[in-house]
């Protein structure tokens, strides 16, 4: 069965059934990340992606195992649609030997050189340029695979992201730079900190072709990255996606925080009313969505077993990796 | 330094922060407060509760995340007569605004002829546990040091918090004002009244021959804890607190050192280049080479900052680790002693769980 | 005599003379500065603003003694324009004890608080936030003085030129941005710096209205700036200007460098054929224009007398001003 | 360290530089050139001259002045695994790119676990007189020895620049490369073939019993000198060269207090928190309070770098006030002494005059 997208792409039923079980299954690793903070056996901070999941989905269903990705302190969905590995992350999480960092990195720092994903940096924007600079060793390498960076609103304001727009589009780097527009950064609203939202437009006179999607729709977002990472990968250089989204939780810690006065749960519900996981899922045969959901159940429990069961740093560790050899 | 009593209530630091800045911006409206998410309602983990009600959205404003231009901003609207505090929720951040730290506010003063002031203060929280890591744990206030035209302040208590806020808002220099986050939750006894903390002059928090323990920030806190452990065995602490860091009172800490001929510094930070190594090399400048005092720095590990709890438990400097290096100081290092646990456990600073 | 100006403003004949003098003063002043350098007598590296003096001029004209004045390490113009003093400006350069920073500050940090010219950075680009602050303090004192700040070229790859824009807007103001763009940062032409020329259009994004003199008319950028100046005073936003112009000289130093090969003497024939001090000069009748000149070159060879016989700092003075009282 | 004696032959400072990188460019496809103005005909004063007609565009390259976003091109470049030399004109500018240098270079492999590498160098210059001033005369190298994961090196002469080149661009560390402009023109024996200076290995420049002399970059020169005007009133220094900071070989150093029980250490750079510190205080602590050994710091004086030359004159040590203070150690501060002025000026250093 083929499904005719908004964006007149042509997905068939497993490319659903695909990007389905990516959403489903970060979602409801994000669930249980903040079902299990309060017991403190997570020992980092926690930004979740609920309800941001679709733009990772979307823009890295289309990338290959080559191609690179970066992203920031809320980089949980990223990290996990490039397909690093679920125990490795909640293991980092729990502060083990086995994480992905080593117990060195905490959540805001997920690394998976093996599936190119690439780190991420809490000081926010400031992984933009180091991104970058891989699509730079791609380019003069003559790889085709390209970069997908993504970031937040408040990142644009920091003035590394022009200066990594200009060198980007200078160079003409395979990167597509992709901003998950939640409309806060913390509890700032935009209106506190943008001078106005023209923001594709500005990206584009750094002659960086800039869409927008403004409805979380993951077939858009797909469909869109899609064109660009076939121009870059014929050579053109960078592109741009502004998507805009909605931080379901607090924006740090497991919990909701519609009490705080800075939004309304108005806003959250017209984002639940257009929730791309409950949307997809939809779209896949019950039976074939129970055995995706008890699937990913299972990957989960055995992910959290396996963080639990780690063993913890050596003393030692401490002191290992400030050189490399 | 004056000590008013009257009206002499306990207060937590962050309530001192906050009530220095709402009687400075009482005082002058030239003061404002800016930074990212001052105005919230987490305001700074309390430290800005109350001030955008108060005096309005025109002296406390929030800003785009743009570190370095807002510090710009502060130093040319202090060149302008203004008295910015610019608040940076981390330490790690002023990595950001170096620049304008380092190449204009520090050195417009002197680069003009003396023609323009930069009164401007720079807050920023120091962090630690709770997993945040490599970029959220930084101390980095030996940069500071290091450049002539910033003064840098870091106060370990509420009391001094206060007076050392409202000194920094007066004051017609750039200051880098150091806090630590784990010291906002502390209370000590602070008057009703503005009052200033001079800047320059040590704090004596204990008395003791024969070891002199400087120690920074949060440290203080720490090496007290650590003179209690050694109190109980007899060995009896000086612990002294500069306060401020730069200006630097070198001269209590080597007239200190001279009588105890024991100098251990104990910084919340690295210790290569640090404050430590300063305090060090200028006391045993001072003293010559006939003092024979004997020296130790302690303070960050020299590694990044790890997120996982059982490495950062040996990241930091705590009062088990000073008060053990002191006392194989004092009797050698042969003399095994270990501090009780459950006495070490009692130190005030528990497991900090968040939130930022 | 009214002279009608292709800008469609009207001057009278006061007015082209004193623009007049004004851009010659600077043009003299700078090759005065360049004749000398090669004596030693002078301390500090110079950079010239001959063949751009007409930016400074044509804005800072309209500029009051309340209004602000920021400039970069090639900030002659400006400072001259602005109506700052020249035997403190050439004390200065000498290390003298009398210059205008008392010998502590150099060429590239002419300050003079009395008429607003608040110093100016050598670090590219880092003076404009602090134009901003200046423009803050205003904002916030109600007063109806302005800010004007010039940089180069160059200046605007620097991320912190955006971070500025985009708070400048979003706190409405009154800072007038000049680029002087001479299509050099040093020998770097901007075809390697510069992704695209669409500079005015990204900085309109911002929501800062942007216009672009590309022939280095005095009277185009006067009145441009005078539409900026006074809706900045109405209470208006900040303003963008965008001048083309040309360096004559070397990057840094008194000589010219057409020999280097980085760019051609032709480019610098097209803009003395355009040059504004020349053009003006013909507007103004012949013998107020010799008494002007001569008035020039008395005031230049006494600001450089001044400069000469003044005291060298005392040794103490290395350690006075590093902390204010 | 390996010392080849095969194809030596006099060689400048900036020569040199320039010879071991187009070595590594040749022997690595991985190693690029880029910065602003590396591909101009000056060529960053000529250590870049002839690079770009020789590998081409593509790794020899200007950018944007965009300090920061260049630094994380370079830091995801290396990443990736190229091995880039990012270049900066002073030193000063490093301040725009502080974040990146700190907050991610520094901490990546520690952050990341040990998976991934940042090999990179930066190189930049110390500016010194032409009335540069206040913003383009700093020596900020003690910023980044202070932060765990950097490697910093200062190289004096010819030979250690391009040994210490090469060792860095093959280094799997991000390597932080002081010059001084002034050393740029001075020329010593260079070998011809490529070779590496090991980091972390002192050079002892002159033999002495008198007092041990720690010279830090373009201060080396200064302290041969002072040695020299020292040595024909019979007072013996030992001038040591660290040529790196970190690793710092502070065995060589303190074995050579040790046996002189003096101990100056001469830094091109601010002494509060600076390289001077860290290596007082580091021979301290390991000598222990019975060495007896007297210290003494010089570097910049506590203020902002004047352009006047008259008040530059006296920002900086100089052959004269190295030889002044050592002297004033050995025979005591009674004895009194002048270095012939005829003889101090015959110092390599004679006033610089730009260009930049
Ligand atoms: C440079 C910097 N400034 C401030 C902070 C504090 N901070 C942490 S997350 C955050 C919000 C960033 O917002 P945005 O980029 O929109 O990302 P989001 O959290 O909404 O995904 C801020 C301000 C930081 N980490 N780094
Ligand atoms: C941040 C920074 N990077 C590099 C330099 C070195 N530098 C000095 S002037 C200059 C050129 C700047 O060009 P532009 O802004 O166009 O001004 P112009 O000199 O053309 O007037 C450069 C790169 C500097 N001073 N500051
Ligand atoms: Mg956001
Ligand atoms: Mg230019």
């Amino acid at each position: 069965m083929d499904v005719a997208i908004s964006s007149a792409d042509t997905l068939d039923g497993t490319d659903i059934q695909r990007i389905y079980r990516s959403l489903r299954r970060i979602r409801r690793i994000e669930e249980e990340v903040a079902r299990v903070y309060p017991t403190d056996r997570i020992k980092s901070p926690v930004h979740l992606s609920i309800g941001q999941e679709a733009i990772s989905v979307g823009v890295i269903d289309l990338l290959g195992a080559e191609d690179v990705v970066g992203g920031s302190y809320r980089g949980h969905a990223a990290y996990l649609a490039k397909g690093a590995s679920l125990p490795a992350m909640v293991a980092e999480m729990y502060g083990k030997a086995t994480g992905c960092n080593a117990g060195k990195g905490g959540s805001m720092h997920l690394i998976a050189a093996a599936q190119n994903v690439i780190g991420a940096s809490a000081v926010v924007g400031t992984h933009i340029p180091v991104a970058c600079g891989h699509a730079l060793a791609l380019k003069r390498r003559r790889s085709s695979a390209v970069v997908a960076v993504f970031f937040g609103d408040g990142a644009v304001e920091e003035g590394v992201f022009y200066e990594s727009l200009n060198f980007a589009s200078l160079h003409k780097l395979p990167v597509l730079f992709i901003c998950e527009n939640n409309g806060f950064a913390i509890h700032e609203p935009l209106a506190k900190r943008w001078a106005t939202d023209r923001l594709c437009e500005r990206v584009a006179t750094f002659g960086i072709p800039a869409e927008r999607v403004a409805d979380g729709d993951v077939f858009k977002i797909r469909s869109l990255a899609g064109k660009f990472i076939a121009d870059m990968r014929a050579g053109g250089g960078p592109g741009f996606l502004e998507c805009l989204t909605y931080r379901w939780r607090e924006h740090v810690g497991p919990s909701e925080d519609y009490d705080a006065g800075y939004r309304q749960r108005s806003d959250l519900e017209k984002w639940i009313a257009n929730d791309q996981v409950a949307r997809l899922g939809g779209m896949v045969d019950g039976t074939v969505r129970a055995q995706i959901d008890t699937e990913i159940e299972q990957e989960i429990s055995a992910a959290f077993a396996f963080a639990e069961s780690s063993p913890i740093p050596e003393t030692k560790e401490l002191y290992t990796h400030v050189f490399a050899d | 330094m004056s000590l008013p009593t009257d009206g002499v209530r306990p207060l937590k630091y962050v309530d001192a922060l906050r009530e220095a800045v709402e009687q400075e911006m009482e005082r002058d409206p030239d003061v404002f407060l800016f930074g990212l998410d001052v105005d919230d309602h987490k305001a700074i983990q309390g430290s800005t509760q109350g001030l955008l009600a108060k005096f309005g959205a025109e002296r406390v404003f929030t800003t785009p995340l743009s570190e370095d231009a807002m510090t710009g901003v502060a130093i040319g609207a202090a060149m302008a007569g203004m008295r910015p505090i610019h608040v940076h929720i981390r330490n790690d951040f002023l990595m950001l605004c170096m620049n304008q730290l380092v190449n204009i506010a520090a050195k417009a003063h002197y680069m003009y002829g003396g023609s323009v002031k930069v009164p401007m203060v720079v807050r920023s929280m120091i962090g630690k546990s709770w997993g945040q890591g490599a970029q959220h744990s930084q101390a980095l206030h030996s940069m500071f040091m290091h450049v002539p035209g910033l003064k840098v302040v870091a106060p370990s208590n509420a009391h001094d918090a206060k007076g050392c806020m409202i000194t920094a808002v007066r004051d017609n220099n750039p200051v880098i004002f150091v806090e630590h986050r784990l010291l906002y939750s502390t209370e000590s006894a602070v008057p009703e009244e503005p009052y200033t903390v001079e800047f320059g002059r040590a704090r004596l928090c204990s008395r003791g021959d024969d070891v002199t323990v400087v120690a920074v920030s949060n440290m203080v806190i720490e090496c007290l804890r650590a003179q209690e452990l050694l109190s109980e065995i007899g060995i009896h602490a000086e612990v002294i607190d500069p306060i401020s860091l730069v200006p630097l009172d070198i001269e209590t800490i080597h007239a200190s050192a001279m009588r105890t001929r024991r100098l251990v510094v104990v910084d919340n930070a690295w210790t290569c280049c640090g404050a430590s190594a300063e305090i060090v090399a200028r006391v045993l400048e001072m003293a010559g080479p006939r003092a024979g005092i004997e020296v130790r720095r302690m303070g960050f590990e020299t590694t990044t900052c790890p997120p996982s709890p059982w490495l950062e438990a040996h990241f930091y400097p705590n009062p088990s680790t000073v008060a053990k290096t002191i006392h194989s100081m004092v009797r050698g290092t042969d003399a095994e002693w270990e501090p009780d646990p459950d006495r070490v456990r009692l130190a005030y600073q528990v497991q900090f769980n968040g939130p930022f």
